[in-house]
């Protein structure tokens, strides 16, 4: 009998090189990938919504999101996705697609999508100038401030942007891609960010 | 008074920093100048003034303007692979060691044997190339054309692939402003103030616009100190973005401006990691034009002499950069404002020679200043200028009345009077009005959200420019919901405004209306006689207006003088239309990053890298980059490799990433319902844990796509599309859920990222399964049959979901487990495998064994076959309606003689088939009429030790057995094939059942 | 272009994919085949304002009815399709 | 008024002064035989021909604006007969072959250049596809020629072939294929039809048309007045529906914008024409040495006449990852022109089913090409009622009958047509 092991490897696992990278000096970008989360899609099913709302507001303490935002709780962050859909994203299982199945049993069909996305936290002064040549939303703290999100799409590839809370007064935004365009966009943020000096690194922990 | 080697360099004043001398070299030569000079104001210190020759006569030219509207002074700036053509020296920001060339010349500048041109100048009309040149035929590509392409043409592009990077970013912002001269400032000072954020955009590389050649006073302040205290104010407000070296070169829909910044043009090479340019897509609620006047010229006999020169262009470079384009001159003006030059020339210790009035009367002050100067003052117009080696030399006056007097000078100041920069306010095709009182077009409206201030909107005075600049920026602040304290408005003189409109001064020799495509007062009036009298037809038959200048010199001249051949009025003739970019922009900058390999994005799939490490060769399918096949050491070719693969597949087992599929999970109550009407065939009959395949249509009743779909769960499908339609068919089912059948209660996710998927297939998959599923799990025919699909526990715990189809026509199943895994289950399935000499194949061993199958995919799906041509009519349900179920039946889409899918072999099985060969019955000439299809796929089947392939072909399956040509003339090839089953192997399935 | 998506807010014209005229509607199962034709082929095309599809396929993947000028690209209204945001229906 | 280098030579002693106009300004009379509305190079050819092959003279053309306003002065000057499909096939090689003697035929100088239209593939898939398509044209009596990479590195070298995302893998030439000059195209058939009596009437716009009690059109009411006709066709290329519409019909139709670009003129660099197979883009150059070069419509319905920047990107990253060197090439103009886009990709040219109206239109972005012979097959339309054979099935009804040409295979999608 084969001796298998059933090594986890996330899509950023041979692009991602931790360490300065760009133009030197100070980092004006600092980015993050984050490994092995649990993601799941949860997809209020006709005349649902309230009903979803309620079953999140009951297994997760907060309501879900019904317009483009992010909410974090203490173990969970749940970011709205589309109309009457929303993420949960967490760590360790505990709000997992087989954890959530029964709260929302007859509410809402439930899609597994930890494995369909790369998840990058980016932060950092130059953070915004960086995401500006990615991204056609409007950053400005006034307009994406903290809590808010987005489903749109950055060199043409679909993602999920958030704005975390902010870590040592700066900005921090959560960029959920999918897992089969990662590495690509990753070497197009690395280009983006060159110019700013970039350091990269890679966690197991949600921001 | 003067500086060595920059003899006409004044030693006081100007924007130029003498502590910092560049050299740069201009033909081989060099030079110095310092840092604030253009090229062009370096030349003009130097002394230069013969700087390039012209399109079509090759005639020497000087420097015109001191702007992006210069049409003469072009030059290829930089060398080798960063080698720019038709580079403006007006707008070229010194560096130090600049080069750039004079181009449109051979062998040198003052030497151009092109310029015997000159001398068939009475034939070189316009539009005579379309008189001419016809016989014989054959002529126009051997002979005449290339002889046309190699002297037209300008600069000469590098040849060589751009060195340089370029990126593309957003802005988001209330109020952008085009132009930082007065009511540009004043603008961004009023929305800045309000709290709007402004992004204020300059072209040049310094704020101020015509304040940094003529100055004045605002606020009490000379303007210098003004913008400085402007500028300190701006920067210091946080929502205001100043962006140098940036112009607004357009307006799109949704308040969408695009911007060009010349990042780092004015160093030698850009720095490391940095971007020679980048295109600014500028999202704004409101837009100031604020972006100024251009200066017109007069036309008259001679008017391209080197030493001619714009009146506000020669205060440019006195003023601004200290250079003095002559010593002695002479100003011919039809206003007010062309007197500056006189005053500015005096100021400097020029010699005025004499100023030509075309106006009847001249103020009391100017005849001062002239009498003070000791210059006269002649009533008339410029009718010759003589040129001598240097340029302007001796200038021809004919003086209202008749008489005619001459005047000598080393340069000619002219002015026209101005016309406001229209472009950006009519890019929506927007006419611009005509005002008599300045004798000039202004914009009539503008693009949602924008409005023009100042000089562009025909506001000719300081005061005047300040005050609609203000209150431009405040209402555009105040319309993107700002409403801050504005504080007080700058406030300064307007200056007196006369003008008499002249365009054209009659007289003999070449009066050049646009000197950079060579177009003269007379072309026009020629193409007036011939019929071209609207303005479009008067630009394409002349070419005027069209070339890099884009007009903005001679556009309004042109039609002024066709105007006056036809007895209308200027805004009678009208307009041609305004077409951005406002300025020429580079290829470069428009694509950004997505070059060479980032051209566009790459899709992974989960085993990808460990294909790589296997030495795979890999193909782009779309964005995904797939293994082709996986060449072992010895192989002398790709067919070798795929005949390998298949050999192992069908005698053992093997493996192949099938994850590029597209994958969408179907939940919901009406699930079953719902494939039901976008499947041609039906699965709420679909039992739980059972796949079908499906197909589905257009609603014009041709095939979409097909794939195989499972039920999970009563109210979970898992649907599968081709690799090549995933992303439309998501589309297509989100359309047909939301909008054609709201009613059912339906959720579509793709989970295309979620699962790695491996199809495993051959007699001894099951074998293999074994040892990575749980021993649990039955896998025999009664526990697993065919098209059975469910959650399996693989050793270790990990769940997978297994399904039992077969794309091969072997034993076979497809296994999903969570993406990231995916590389653990490659070298799993590789361990595993090993005892029973597993293969991993690529998609060239898939497709011939489809191929073999008589599988149909792409090139038998493309988007003019219906099921029946498929061979797949038989699964139309005829109890439920359906997308295209309609359409399908239409007469010519169902009848007999239409091309359908057969089998094809060659008749010689040592004939290789090629796909896009055709088919022509045996005996017949090929001809249209009895081309009876073509061959869609082909492979080289190990299994038959033969090429085959699958063919659309008139009534092909009635036809088994017939002998027909291939004819490939494309190849040079005809050979004779067979119609045959176009299953080939195992036509009873028994193996994928088995 | 920019839409305001009524779920995303204002976004570039990159996250959109357009399909046509939202005027045609899909006949009844039994309504013939020249309806079906008409439906499928034959457009208004005016130039004017109209209702079309687009779809949010780069943002939220909801399909848009969008009421839009085609002689100046302005638009005046962008509502959901039925089906987006069903979940807030009446069940 | 002979054209040639002698007329030129003399007209130059006298400073030109003598030149007549290219083509008579004509009012409108009271009736004509037939009436063309639109006098863009389709309409203008349409009467050159039935005047010169069929003998139909008191022929009026109505032009809105100016002649040659539309498509005509408004597109990339592309001439080519490389199409896979019955129907297209024969058609766009008649008009070819009237490309390659129009000029004698007309005395006027079009420019027409055969410098070749190459389309590269970069896929075997797209290699097949372009095999057949070769080989229809072979068998059509028509040039092809499909070229491996090894020929292309030979004949343009600067393509990007080796840091490629989609490198070139080989293309399909057809050496006939090229440009001409699409003004003077309009002038030529202009000067040409006006010299055998037919009048070109600028400024005149159609707004609607004259029926009598059987609803057979007797003529068109214009801003210039009501014109009688015996006949009326429609070559309105960007006006398709409005027109019809005035008739009471609706069509297969679409309308959308192309956006075309042309660079600042640069001394030669690219040979022939080019079609880039993994992106949005092609280009030629001009004898004057703009690179004319465009890509994609930009995909939604339009009557706008411009463009917007997602497209230019987009082309321009095409040009980009094909030919890198033309990087710091500065791009000098953009424009759009309203295409009608038709059903299938393919145009109609058909009586219409109201008596008397005859439709010439669904072009798409093909029309500039299609000139001479759609004028041909139009005139043959309109002289013997009945389609010319390159133009049978180009019938308004094959969408009711499931009779589409559709190259791309795309379906009732015209955006992506």
């Amino acid at each position: 009998m084969a001796d298998f092991s059933w090594d986890i490897r996330s899509p950023l696992d041979r692009a991602l090189v931790a360490g300065p990278y760009g133009a030197q000096g100070e980092a004006g970008v600092s980015l993050t990938e984050i490994r092995n989360f649990d993601l799941v899609q949860v997809m209020a099913r006709r005349g649902k919504a309230g009903e979803t709302i309620a079953a999140a507001k009951a297994r997760l303490g907060a309501a879900a999101p019904e317009t483009p935002k992010a909410v974090s709780i203490a173990d969970a962050t749940v970011i709205w996705s589309g109309p009457d859909q929303f993420f949960v994203l967490s760590k360790g299982g505990k709000h997992s697609i087989d954890a959530l199945a029964s709260v929302f049993a007859g509410s809402a069909s439930l899609s597994d999508q930890s494995h369909a996305r790369a998840l990058i936290s980016i932060s950092g002064d130059k953070a915004r100038a960086m995401l500006a040549k990615l991204s056609s939303i409007d950053l400005h703290p006034d307009v994406f401030g903290v809590g808010a999100a987005a489903a749109t799409s950055m060199d043409h590839t679909s993602v999920t942007l958030w704005r975390g809370d902010d870590r040592n007064g700066q900005a921090v935004f959560n960029l959920l891609v999918f897992a089969t365009f990662a590495e690509s966009l990753w070497h197009t943020i690395l280009d983006s960010a060159a110019e700013h000096g970039v350091t990269i690194g890679h966690s197991e922990d949600l921001a | 008074m003067m500086r060595g080697d920059q003899a006409n360099r004044l030693n006081n004043g100007g924007l130029i920093d003498r502590t910092a001398p560049l050299s740069f070299r201009f033909d081989g030569k060099n030079f110095l100048g310092f840092k604030g000079d253009t090229l062009a104001s370096a030349l003009v210190a130097n002394g230069i003034k013969l700087v390039g020759r012209s399109f079509k006569y090759h005639r020497p030219r000087g420097i015109l303007t001191a702007g992006s509207e210069e049409p003469n002074a072009l030059v290829e700036l930089r060398s080798g692979a960063r080698r720019e053509p038709n580079t403006k020296a007006t707008t070229a920001e010194l560096y130090e060691g600049l080069e750039a060339a004079s181009q449109n010349r051979w062998p040198s500048l003052n030497f151009d044997v092109m310029s015997v041109n000159q001398l068939f100048a009475p034939i070189f009309v316009a539009g005579f190339y379309y008189k001419t040149f016809m016989w014989p035929a054959k002529f126009w590509e051997a002979i005449y054309e290339p002889a046309i392409r190699r002297a037209a043409g300008l600069g000469r592009a590098a040849g060589v692939s751009d060195p340089d990077h370029y990126d593309k970013a957003w802005a988001h912002c209330d109020v952008v402003i085009a132009g930082s001269g007065p009511a540009g400032l004043a603008a961004a000072l009023a929305a800045g103030r309000s709290g709007a954020r402004v992004i204020l955009c300059e072209e040049d590389f310094v704020l101020g616009g015509r304040l940094l050649a003529d100055g004045g006073t605002i606020d009490g302040l000379p303007a210098a100190e003004w913008i400085a205290g402007a500028v300190a104010e701006l920067t210091a407000m946080p929502d205001v973005r100043i962006m140098r070296r940036t112009t607004l070169f357009g307006v799109y829909d949704g308040g969408t401006y695009g911007a060009i910044e010349r990042v780092n043009d004015h160093l030698p090479v850009p720095p490391e990691h940095q971007v020679r340019q980048r295109l600014w897509r500028i999202v704004a609620k409101r837009c100031v034009v604020a972006a100024g006047a251009i200066e017109r010229p007069i036309v008259f006999a001679g008017n391209d002499t080197p030493g001619v020169m714009m009146a506000s262009a020669m205060r440019s470079y006195i003023n601004r950069y200290a250079a003095t384009p002559a010593r002695r001159i002479a100003l011919f003006t039809n206003n007010e404002d062309g007197w500056r030059t006189a005053e500015t020339a005096i100021a400097a210790g020029l010699q005025v020679a004499a100023v030509i009035d075309a106006r009847p009367d001249v103020s009391p002050a100017h005849r001062s200043l002239a009498s003070k100067g000791g210059f006269p003052v002649l009533h008339g117009s410029v009718s010759a200028v003589d040129r001598g080696k240097a340029g302007v030399r001796k200038i021809s006056v004919a003086l209202t009345g008749g008489a005619r007097a001459e005047v000598e000078a080393d340069g000619l100041a002219v002015s026209g009077g101005w016309n406001p920069a229209v472009g950006l306010t009519s890019y929506h095709r927007g006419r611009p009005k005509w005002r008599d009182d300045i004798a000039a077009f202004v914009p009539d409206g503008a693009p949602p959200g924008m409005v023009a201030a100042g000089a562009a909107n025909g506001a000719f005075g300081l005061g005047a420019c300040l005050r609609e600049g203000f209150e431009a920026g405040a209402a555009a602040a105040r319309d993107a919901g700002r409403g801050g304290n504005i504080g007080s408005m700058p406030v300064a003189d307007d200056e007196a405004f006369s003008l008499t409109p002249l365009w054209h001064v009659a007289g003999n020799g070449k009066a050049f209306v646009d000197q950079q495509h060579d177009v003269t007062a007379s072309d026009v009036e020629l193409a007036q006689r011939e019929g071209f009298q609207s303005v479009e037809h008067l630009k394409r038959y002349t070419t005027l207006g069209m070339a890099t200048d884009q007009g903005k010199t001679s556009n309004v001249a042109g039609l002024a003088i066709m105007a006056a051949v036809t007895g209308k009025s200027i805004p009678e003739t009208g307009t041609t239309i305004y077409r951005p970019p406002y300025v020429p922009v580079a290829i470069g900058a428009f694509a950004g990053h997505h070059r060479d390999e980032n051209f566009h994005a790459t899709r992974l799939t989960p085993s990808h890298h460990w294909a790589a490490e296997q030495g795979a060769v890999f193909v782009d399918t779309g964005l995904w980059k797939r293994a082709q096949w996986y060449p072992r050491a010895g192989e002398k070719d790709w067919l070798e490799s795929v005949t390998r693969e298949v050999k192992a597949v069908r005698s053992g087992v093997g493996f192949c990433d099938v994850s590029t599929l597209g994958k969408i999970d179907v939940h919901g109550p009406d699930a079953g319902a719902f494939l039901d009407r976008v499947y041609i065939n039906a699965f709420s009959s679909l039992a739980v844990g059972k796949a079908r395949y499906g197909l589905m249509l257009r609603e014009d009743g041709i095939v979409y796509d097909d794939g195989t779909t499972s039920r999970l769960a009563e109210d979970h499908y898992f649907l599968t599309t081709t690799t090549a339609k995933a992303g439309l068919v998501m589309q297509h089912l989100e359309f047909c859920r939301q909008v054609l059948f709201p009613e059912l209660d339906v959720q579509l996710t793709s989970v295309s990222d979620q699962w790695a998927q491996f199809s495993i297939a051959g007699p001894k998959t099951r074998d293999l399964l074994k040892e990575i599923v749980d021993p649990a799990e039955d896998l025999s025919n009664e526990g697993f049959p065919f098209m059975g699909a469910r959650e399996v526990k693989l050793r270790g715990g990990l769940k997978a979901r297994l399904f039992r189809i077969s794309f091969s026509g072997e034993m076979a199943f497809e296994i999903s487990v969570p993406a990231r895994y995916g590389e653990a289950m490659a070298r799993n399935l590789m361990l595993a495998g090993k005892p029973f000499g597993v293969t991993p194949y690529g998609t060239e061993a898939l497709g011939v064994m489809r191929i073999e199958k008589g599988h149909v995919a792409g090139p038998e799906l493309n988007g003019t076959t219906t099921a029946g041509d498929l061979g797949l009519g038989k699964m139309m349900s005829t109890k439920k309606d359906f997308i295209g179920r309609v359409m399908a039946g239409r007469e010519a889409l169902t009848v007999p003689n239409r091309q359908v899918v057969v089998g094809i072999k060659p008749t010689d099985k040592a004939r290789r088939l090629r796909s896009g060969a055709h088919i022509i019955p045996k005996g017949e000439t090929p001809g249209p009429e009895n081309d009876q299809g073509y061959v869609t796929s082909v492979c080289f089947s190990p299994v038959l030790d033969q090429w085959i392939g699958l063919g659309l072909v008139e009534r092909g399956r009635e036809r088994i057995g017939e002998i027909v040509r291939a004819h490939d003339p494309l190849r040079g090839e005809d050979y004779d094939v067979e119609f045959c089953n176009s299953v080939f192997y195992d036509p009873d399935g028994g193996r994928q059942r088995g | 272009m920019r839409i305001i998506c009524p779920f995303c807010g204002e976004r570039e014209l990159g996250e959109f994919t357009y399909l046509g005229d939202a005027k045609p509607q899909r006949p009844a199962a039994d309504a013939g085949e020249d309806a079906v034709y008409d439906y499928v082929y034959l457009r208004d095309n005016i130039a004017g304002v109209i209702s079309e599809y687009w779809y949010h396929g780069g943002g939220c993947r909801a399909w848009l009815k969008v009421t839009r000028n085609t002689l100046t690209h302005e638009i005046s209204a962008v509502e959901p399709a039925a089906g987006a945001g069903a979940a807030k229906v009446g069940a | 008024m002979k054209y040639s280098i002698f007329s030129l030579a003399r007209a130059a002693l006298s400073g030109h002064k003598n030149w007549k106009p290219t083509w008579r300004d004509a009012a409108p009379k009271d009736r004509y035989d037939v009436v063309i509305i639109g006098g863009g190079g389709h309409g203008l050819a349409t009467a050159w021909f039935l005047a010169s092959e069929f003998g139909i003279r008191n022929v009026a053309v109505l032009e809105k604006g100016w002649i040659g306003s539309g498509n005509a002065g408004r597109n990339t000057t592309i001439i080519r007969s490389n199409y896979g499909l019955p129907g297209n096939t024969g058609f766009y090689e008649l008009s070819m072959k009237l490309w390659e003697t129009m000029e004698q035929d007309l005395n006027y100088n079009a420019m027409v250049s055969q410098r070749g239209v190459l389309n590269l593939y970069h896929s075997d898939a797209q290699r097949d596809a372009f095999a057949r398509r070769g080989n229809t044209m072979r068998i059509n009596g028509i040039d092809a020629e499909l070229l491996d990479q090894a020929a292309l590195r030979k004949m343009l070298p600067f393509l990007n072939f080796d840091n490629a995302r989609f490198p070139v893998q080989g293309g399909l030439l057809q050496r006939r294929g090229g440009t001409a000059r699409h003004d003077a195209v309009v002038w030529g058939y202009a000067h040409a039809a006006s010299a055998l009596g037919v009048d070109i009437i600028q400024n005149c716009e159609v707004t609607g048309f004259t029926r009598d009690a059987n609803g057979k059109v007797t003529g068109v009411e214009t801003s210039r007045g009501r014109i009688g006709a015996g006949k009326v066709g429609m070559a309105v290329a960007g006006s398709s529906s409005h027109v019809a519409a005035m008739a009471g019909l609706r069509l297969p139709i679409e309308s959308h914008v192309l956006q075309a670009f042309v660079s600042e003129a640069i001394k030669p660099l690219i040979p022939g024409v080019m079609t880039f197979g993994a992106g949005h883009f092609y280009v030629s150059q001009s004898d004057k040495g703009g690179l004319v070069f465009g890509g994609d419509i930009d995909g939604y319905n339009s009557y706008a006449q411009r463009g917007n920047l997602p497209v230019m990107e987009d082309v321009c990253e095409g040009g980009m990852a094909l030919i890198p060197m033309i990087g710091r090439v500065r791009l000098l103009r953009q424009w759009g022109g309203i295409m009608d886009m038709s059903m299938d990709g393919s145009p109609i040219i058909d009586k219409s089913p109201v008596d008397g109206l005859y439709i010439n239109a669904g072009w798409c972005y093909g029309g500039f090409k299609a000139t001479p012979g759609s004028g041909l097959v139009f005139a043959h339309l309109l002289a013997r009622d009945e389609s010319h054979k390159e133009a049978a099935r180009f019938r308004l009804d094959r969408f009711q009958r499931g009779a589409m040409i559709d190259e791309k295979g795309q379906g009732a999608q015209p955006n992506l047509h």
